[in-house]
């Protein structure tokens, strides 16, 4: 054994594994990051997968990513290029090579480099011995493979299934270098497999053997340490962007004093949602696998109309089908949360690559004058209190909310602070049971929302329904003037939204050469790169919108104090477009549509290209 | 049969204020005036009742009635009352709905409601034709119809609802006629007592986009010749004086004496003979079959997601807010 | 018999016909339309009947309306008020008195202002007796229910089915006072009822028997006359929007040298297209009545696959369900044709009345980007035109185009000049045979199409889907760079049809104080108001956008020389949303959501109100 | 079987460029091996041949053919295969789909494809779970499972497919295995042969969610004994050496010598027998039935509708852009 190697400390860390589908990437990227942040750091992860779900082994499009960032400073995103990165494979090195840092450690299992491993990722030589990775980066050869074998031998497994296991050996090695301990993942693995001996064995032996090796001092001469951050006390969890989502619908409903239903139609990348909300049986919440995205929003409607909270999840092309329903919520005047997990489009299109395209959808896309609330939240943790907030419009204002969620916050994971039960205000729905005086579509002069009405209610029988109503009665009205008046009225109510809104924040100065203005998952990178050009000396500010309709009034004041509006999007301007129509200002559009998130350095160099 | 606590009604209970706009001497009336008859007798509570219908002249139905009501979108109310009925199955959840809005854009819903057996009740006012939309033919017309958009004949072969309703699983099948207000009553009744998805074809008159369609098996002369009831536990007889029968053979279904007709069994576990017996032509010799097809037990969804919410409720303990957001690994930061 | 009556000269006259739905005011109107079409008049029709197909006799809500403005002078609308109002009961007196021009011709049918129609129609008093109609109005009262049957008398029909021609008796009268000729009608009776003489018989004595009333002097005194108009040289026939849009399909198939075929589903008020086009089976036209609208559309893309014309036509709620699809047509790049007949909402809304808010719908009611270009006929005859030019941008450019029409224009008619084969160019498709070199996502360097293969061309076999392209080969790719180059691709291909537009027209002067900025079936109301303000020496012009979207690239510039810019709509303000959007121009919104078209003094008064 | 004229094509004339990206170990490689395996032997020109697929693992077919082939989106590939076969009938059109693509968002479109009788042929491949988005309970899964969405056990009843084409009037009906390959081929074959629509379900194995999901009927150690191959005019027999047979009684399935068997018949006018036996459970003592249920004639719409297209045109005359202009009262302004 060598002698005890250095401990560096290190700010932060980026680390990506890279392998084959069935090469348990994802799974290895949560494991370390959930001890990465038992251990305090602050944390973000981008997992990136393929369409397939376990293509042919070793190809190129069969590559799975996992990036994780931790840190002992408050971060935004999982970092622009990795530090480390773990190639599993030829094709998982091809792949992803070209994005680690000049410099960087990079871990490869030389004993998936055999001809036809180079041939499937269409090496024509061994990257390994010709290339120059040993000069670029800090290169270590492993035949993971081979340890495995021998780390497993004895427990009577097949070669195949002892394989299985090199993910955790990886694993094992990073939490040397890493300095964690293997407790959390030791204790995952028994609660997994517990009923599995054979297989626990072998990936506990698996994980150790990793440890070891790492240890020994062969590969690695430098531990490195990254000090917990200093995060705002309290107790946090990990939590996955689409988990948060799902707490924060049951959590709202909760203070809804309500019981969720969720009708939902399978779809990448939303369907995690639909899958932490089945667990959810003992809060109450009822989900329903409808046969389609139009039955799911419809069957959502008819639960708020009995007197639950309706929910309906999706992305982009779900969302397309659900549009003609999203008319009926809006003139029967029910709640509903939509939700619109957005993907890489347009049709079918990039499915497992994230987006922010669905914007105008969903501000627009219905027939007719259609007006309804888009909340959109801007990080893994705020899908929680994003979808807090589109419980509380929903019920408050008798109306459907969309919640813009995207591929990049649901899959991602980051800390996630606990609150308290007191901190989330509670906003209590009253039914309505009175028949004295009773009219379905009297308004509450204060939100303009009608009132809600349990079926099953004695003495309040009456009949709603998708033509125009008449307003009070909500009878069938084909008057003119009665028309135009509901279709103010409908509007009048979603616009008055925005009168409940907090003043716009603007993080910077609040004046300036330039404002970067954002929506949804931008935030991380925006406020990386805009903190990094203050720390230049640039006069640059950043806000970030999370209810982007109605829009904040007060945006377009807030804006005209700059001299330049920029807009990073992964889309194509749009929502640029919605405030150059709403305030008239020029806000320009800097438009990345790679189903890929930007990266920080990207909003930065835009920035400097701008003031420079 | 009202016992005791069971609220008693008139079937003016069951009217609303809004003045009825179908045409005079549209089907839909008879209907309406048979269901509001029947929701008189049931004895259940008005509040209970939730009338749901899609988009339609008979979908207007939900307007005439005084019970709660939701008049949604074309083709979608199967779909909105499984919501409603799985949301809170104390309602007693019937849907309405024309042979456009049940069958052709509104098939999927209709046939996935059938296969879960959500317990609502769903009556398809077949008239063979898009009333609404001024006469186009419908999946339920006949082949060489002309219409609107039809002008040389539809070529399209319809759908025999029975008959798709069996193959979708429904476990409540039936049909009736609009002007036969007894039978309709019967039905309905039945549909209220299954317990499960009841689905009820209602032969349905449009006197202005396909009037008389029915006429060759409904109109008093020939009804009692060409259409036989079919009656759980009762012989299958017709005819003016129930004097003629039918029977299964192997391969086809003959008309005997009554006294050699056979038992009619809606609940046989297969369904074969309903299936067979629904194909019997409007045009042949063979009677065509109102009545009830089928009629079968099958665990009742809404009923079966409560069940297991109650289960894992039980098991994991009732959820609080606290448990909620403290599940998973946490970690404390000072 | 009196004397020959005195034969006045007017300008123009617009009728109004009004009675239950079942007293055949739409057959009424359209035989006056036609005869006056034929008479040389130019004209225009506004039909407006309720969502019931035959509500209850006598009821308000069953009243069916027909609105004819015959005029020898260039007209743009159907007439703000009418001259004359003809109504057939107290509840068609109730909901349209109130629009008749001061002093105007109201004809009402007093046979039926009986105690049981009155109560119907929500009248406490008869007001024929009671009200000042006879001040207001030249009250002509006369009972046509026994006027009919006195006419029929003989023929052996009930006294029910006797007043089923007391419309033709009406339409008689109006046909001696506005000195029109009886054989139109009367051939047009003849071929409809050929084969049934009773009714045959029974309908000509009515309508000869009402001239013969009209024409003994004790009603009507004067005459009119309405010369014809100067309408440019060339044979003419009367046609309605929705009958135009069906013509300008098969045209424009024609002209591309396709065979049509439409994919549709009944809808109000789109299914006059289907029905028309179904009739043109000896034009090769293939039309199928689908399930629904998805179907509707999916079938069409599937035969412009195969070789096919595919057009689909719906209304919005429909439109709404055809969004996917239409994502689908975007990244396949198939040719494709939408129409959307818009009509009020939302939901489903006013289904009988009309509206332009599906605006936003067409142009981004779609997950991702997915850009397309929108077209909206500006009359009922510019349907057949436009639609002619939906078809060219579609095979040109290889897209899916929609054509915004709706209710007004659909169920509108006017003249409509028969142009010769040659005045429509010609723009045949060369399909894609030679299988050298072949890459099914090659691109035209002028338009950006990829080119067209008829599946059965031997050697060309390729697989097309829905799932991001690979540039040119067309294959799978989830290659980030690749996406966001056919992302732009796609956006430069639609926008690029543009560059074909015509420089942006400017009715009235160039610069002034005001542009009123229109789009669709707003035109003829803004012409109107425009006309008449120039005439009152106001700074005002008219720009009207018939390609919707991409915009004109030249509007901003040509909108920039006027000092404001007014944009009225039958909506809340979607097309000034995208001007202002695209160009920062301060264009403000004048919005009607009634169901009902502009007036154009509605626009004039504006206009003096703005400049005043 | 090909004539003089008829293409001969090898099997790896139908192997598109792309690299598969199916699970190894996946059903779907048997299943594209026999669709090409069959349609080198069809006689049909390669270029004829369009396959079009929904989205699903299933649907990725389309990539693996080197023929014409169109991968729509999810649930709407018989809606647009209608469209293609309606605007070239001399196309031959397959569709291929999952099935939560074919029987859950796309059920509508198939039940009207089935009753319309489209000349397409529709190919699901049944592996009782939604694959592509990794692993949910699908509308053919048995109740109970438990999957990603449902942790507690599925609740909802399953469509039996066979029953359900039959119901919504598809011609031909018949089922196979992904795994059994010939006679796999030897249904496709009799699909091609078919004038009509054809419907054929295939049992396909997921490895990854629903691993072994048809052991109990299709393994080899059971098969002989869990299936019975119905051939059209043969007896209905089944076991290892055929020994044993089927035969109807007036209200049931027996099984008998094979000399007594029933010959299977899936030509009669009502199909209640093929109604009776798709009944047959995959844990009772009837073996389940494969092969083709039902096999009749009825006019095929696509044909239908060029005939009318060509028969008003004979008698109204060819349109031209002259008479199509100037059709109906039109007047010269000079
Ligand atoms: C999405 C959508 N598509 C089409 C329509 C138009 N529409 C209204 S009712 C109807 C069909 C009516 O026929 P049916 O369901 O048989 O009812 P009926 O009027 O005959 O009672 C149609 C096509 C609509 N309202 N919404
Ligand atoms: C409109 C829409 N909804 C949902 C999806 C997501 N999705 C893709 S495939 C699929 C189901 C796959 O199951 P199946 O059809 O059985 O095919 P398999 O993968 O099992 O072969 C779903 C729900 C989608 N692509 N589009
Ligand atoms: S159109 Fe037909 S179905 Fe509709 S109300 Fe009139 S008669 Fe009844
Ligand atoms: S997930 Fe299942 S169905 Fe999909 S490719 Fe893999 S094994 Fe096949
Ligand atoms: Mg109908
Ligand atoms: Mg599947």
């Amino acid at each position: 054994m060598s002698p005890v190697p250095a401990l560096e400390t290190l700010d932060e860390v980026v680390i990506r594994f890279a392998g084959d589908s069935g090469d348990g990437m994802q799974l290895t990227g949560n494991q370390f990051t959930n001890s990465s942040a038992l251990a305090g750091n602050d944390l973000a992860t981008f997992p990136d997968y393929p369409a397939e779900i376990r293509a042919p082994v070793g190809t190129l499009f069969g590559v799975s990513g996992f990036q994780v960032r931790f840190s002992s400073r408050d971060i935004h995103t999982p970092g622009d290029r990795p530090d480390v990165l773990v190639a599993m494979n030829p094709a998982a090195l091809k792949t992803n090579v070209k994005d680690l840092k000049p410099g960087g450690m990079l871990i490869v299992n030389s004993g998936n480099f055999g001809a036809k491993d180079l041939e499937k990722a269409g090496y024509e030589r061994n990257p390994l011995e010709e290339e120059n990775l040993e000069h670029d980066f800090q290169l270590v050869e492993i035949d993971l493979n081979e340890a495995v074998i021998q780390a497993v031998a004895g427990l009577g497994l097949s070669n195949k299934d002892a394989l299985r296991s090199k993910n955790l050996l990886a694993l094992g090695m990073l939490y040397w270098i890493y300095n964690r301990p293997l407790d959390s993942t030791e204790a995952w693995l028994n609660k997994k497999f517990g009923n599995k001996e054979q297989i626990l064995e072998a990936n506990l032996r698996a994980l150790r053997a990793g440890h070891k090796i790492a240890e020994n001092g062969e590969f690695f001469q430098v531990r490195y340490e990254v000090k917990p951050a200093q995060l705002p006390p309290g107790r946090y969890r990990n939590l996955m962007g689409n988990a948060a989502t799902a707490m924060g619908l049951v959590v709202g409903a909760k203070r809804a004093g309500l019981k969720l239903f969720y009708g939902s139609y399978p779809i990448t990348p939303a369907t995690d949602i639909l899958h932490n909300l089945a667990r959810f049986k003992n809060h109450g919440v009822i989900t329903f696998q409808a046969e389609d995205e139009i039955a799911s929003i419809t069957s959502a409607i008819g639960a708020s109309y009995a007197g639950r909270l309706g929910v309906t999840g999706t992305s982009g092309p779900g969302l397309a089908l659900k549009t003609e329903a999203l008319g009926m919520a809006v003139i029967t005047e029910l709640p509903l949360v939509v939700i619109d997990v957005q993907r890489g489009g347009p049709s079918t299109g990039l499915p497992t690559k994230t987006e922010q395209a669905d914007l105008l959808q969903a501000v627009f896309g219905r027939n007719s004058e259609a007006p309804l609330p888009v909340i959109a939240p801007c990080s893994s943790s705020d899908c929680f209190w994003s979808a807090v907030e589109a419980v509380r419009i929903a019920v408050t204002y008798m109306t459907p909310v969309i919640l813009l969620s995207d591929g990049y916050l649901g899959n991602g994971a980051e800390p996630f602070r606990i609150p308290s039960v007191d901190e989330i205000e509670p906003f209590e729905v009253q039914f309505r049971t009175e028949a004295e005086g009773f009219l379905p579509y009297a308004r509450n002069p204060d939100t303009l929302a009608r009132p809600w009405v349990k079926p099953g209610t004695p003495g309040l029988e009456h009949r709603i329904g998708t033509l125009e109503k008449s307003d009070g009665s909500g009878n069938v009205d084909y008057d003119p003037d009665n028309h135009e008046k509901m279709v103010k009225l409908r509007e009048a109510k979603v616009m008055g939204i925005a009168a409940g809104y907090k003043p716009t924040e603007v993080f910077g100065d609040p004046e300036g050469d330039l404002v970067v203005l954002g929506w949804g998952s931008t935030f991380g990178a925006i406020r990386s790169a805009v903190d990094s050009a203050r720390q230049k000396g640039l006069k640059v500010s950043q806000v970030h919108v999370r209810n982007v309709w109605p829009l904040p009034r007060d945006l377009g004041e807030v804006l005209g104090k700059f001299r330049q509006v920029l807009v990073p999007e992964m889309n194509r301007g749009q929502f640029a477009r919605l405030v150059r129509s709403e305030f008239l200002v020029d806000a320009r559009s800097m438009s990345k549509v790679q189903g890929k998130p930007f990266f920080s350095s990207e909003v930065l160099e835009r920035i400097e290209e701008i003031l420079g | 049969m009202t016992t005791a606590q069971a609220p008693v009604y008139k079937k003016k209970d069951f009217e609303s204020d809004q003045e009825n706009r179908w045409c005079p001497g549209c089907g839909d009336y008879a209907i309406l005036n048979a269901v509001q008859q029947s929701f008189a007798q049931l004895g259940v509570p008005k509040e209970k009742f939730v009338i749901v219908s899609g988009i339609g002249c008979s979908s207007r139905f939900t307007y005439y009635m005084d019970t709660y009501g939701f008049h949604t979108i074309h083709g979608r109310p199967t779909a909105v009352a499984s919501g409603i009925k799985i949301a809170n199955p104390e309602l007693q959840v019937w849907v309405v709905c024309g042979d456009g809005d049940g069958f052709s854009i509104g098939g999927n819903h209709m046939i996935h409601s059938m296969r879960r057996n959500i317990d609502i009740k769903v009556l398809v006012f077949n008239n063979r034709i898009y009333g609404l939309t001024k006469g186009q033919y419908s999946p339920t017309s006949e082949q060489g119809k002309r219409t609107g958009s039809t002008p040389y004949g539809s070529l399209d072969h319809p759908f025999n609802p029975i008959a798709l309703a069996l193959g979708a699983g429904s476990t409540f099948v039936a049909r009736t006629v609009d002007t036969q207000i007894p039978h309709t009553r019967k039905i309905l009744q039945a549909a209220h007592e299954h317990e499960g998805f009841a689905f009820v074809e209602i032969l349905q008159n449009c006197v202005i986009f396909n009037n008389k369609a029915f006429e060759h098996i409904t109109s008093k002369g020939v009804r009692d010749e060409r259409q036989i009831d079919l009656r759980p536990g009762q012989p299958m007889v017709f005819g003016a004086g129930l004097e003629r029968g039918l029977r299964f053979t192997p391969d086809a279904i003959e008309i005997v004496g009554a006294s050699e007709a056979d038992l009619w069994d809606p609940t046989g576990a297969s369904g074969a003979r309903a299936y067979r017996v629904c194909q019997n032509s409007e045009h042949d010799e063979l009677p065509v079959p109102m009545g009830i097809f089928r009629q079968v037990q099958r665990p009742i969804l809404d009923r079966q997601i409560h069940a297991q919410v109650e289960d894992v409720s039980e098991r994991l303990g009732p959820g609080t807010l606290e448990s909620l957001l403290n599940s998973g690994d946490t970690w404390e930061v000072r």
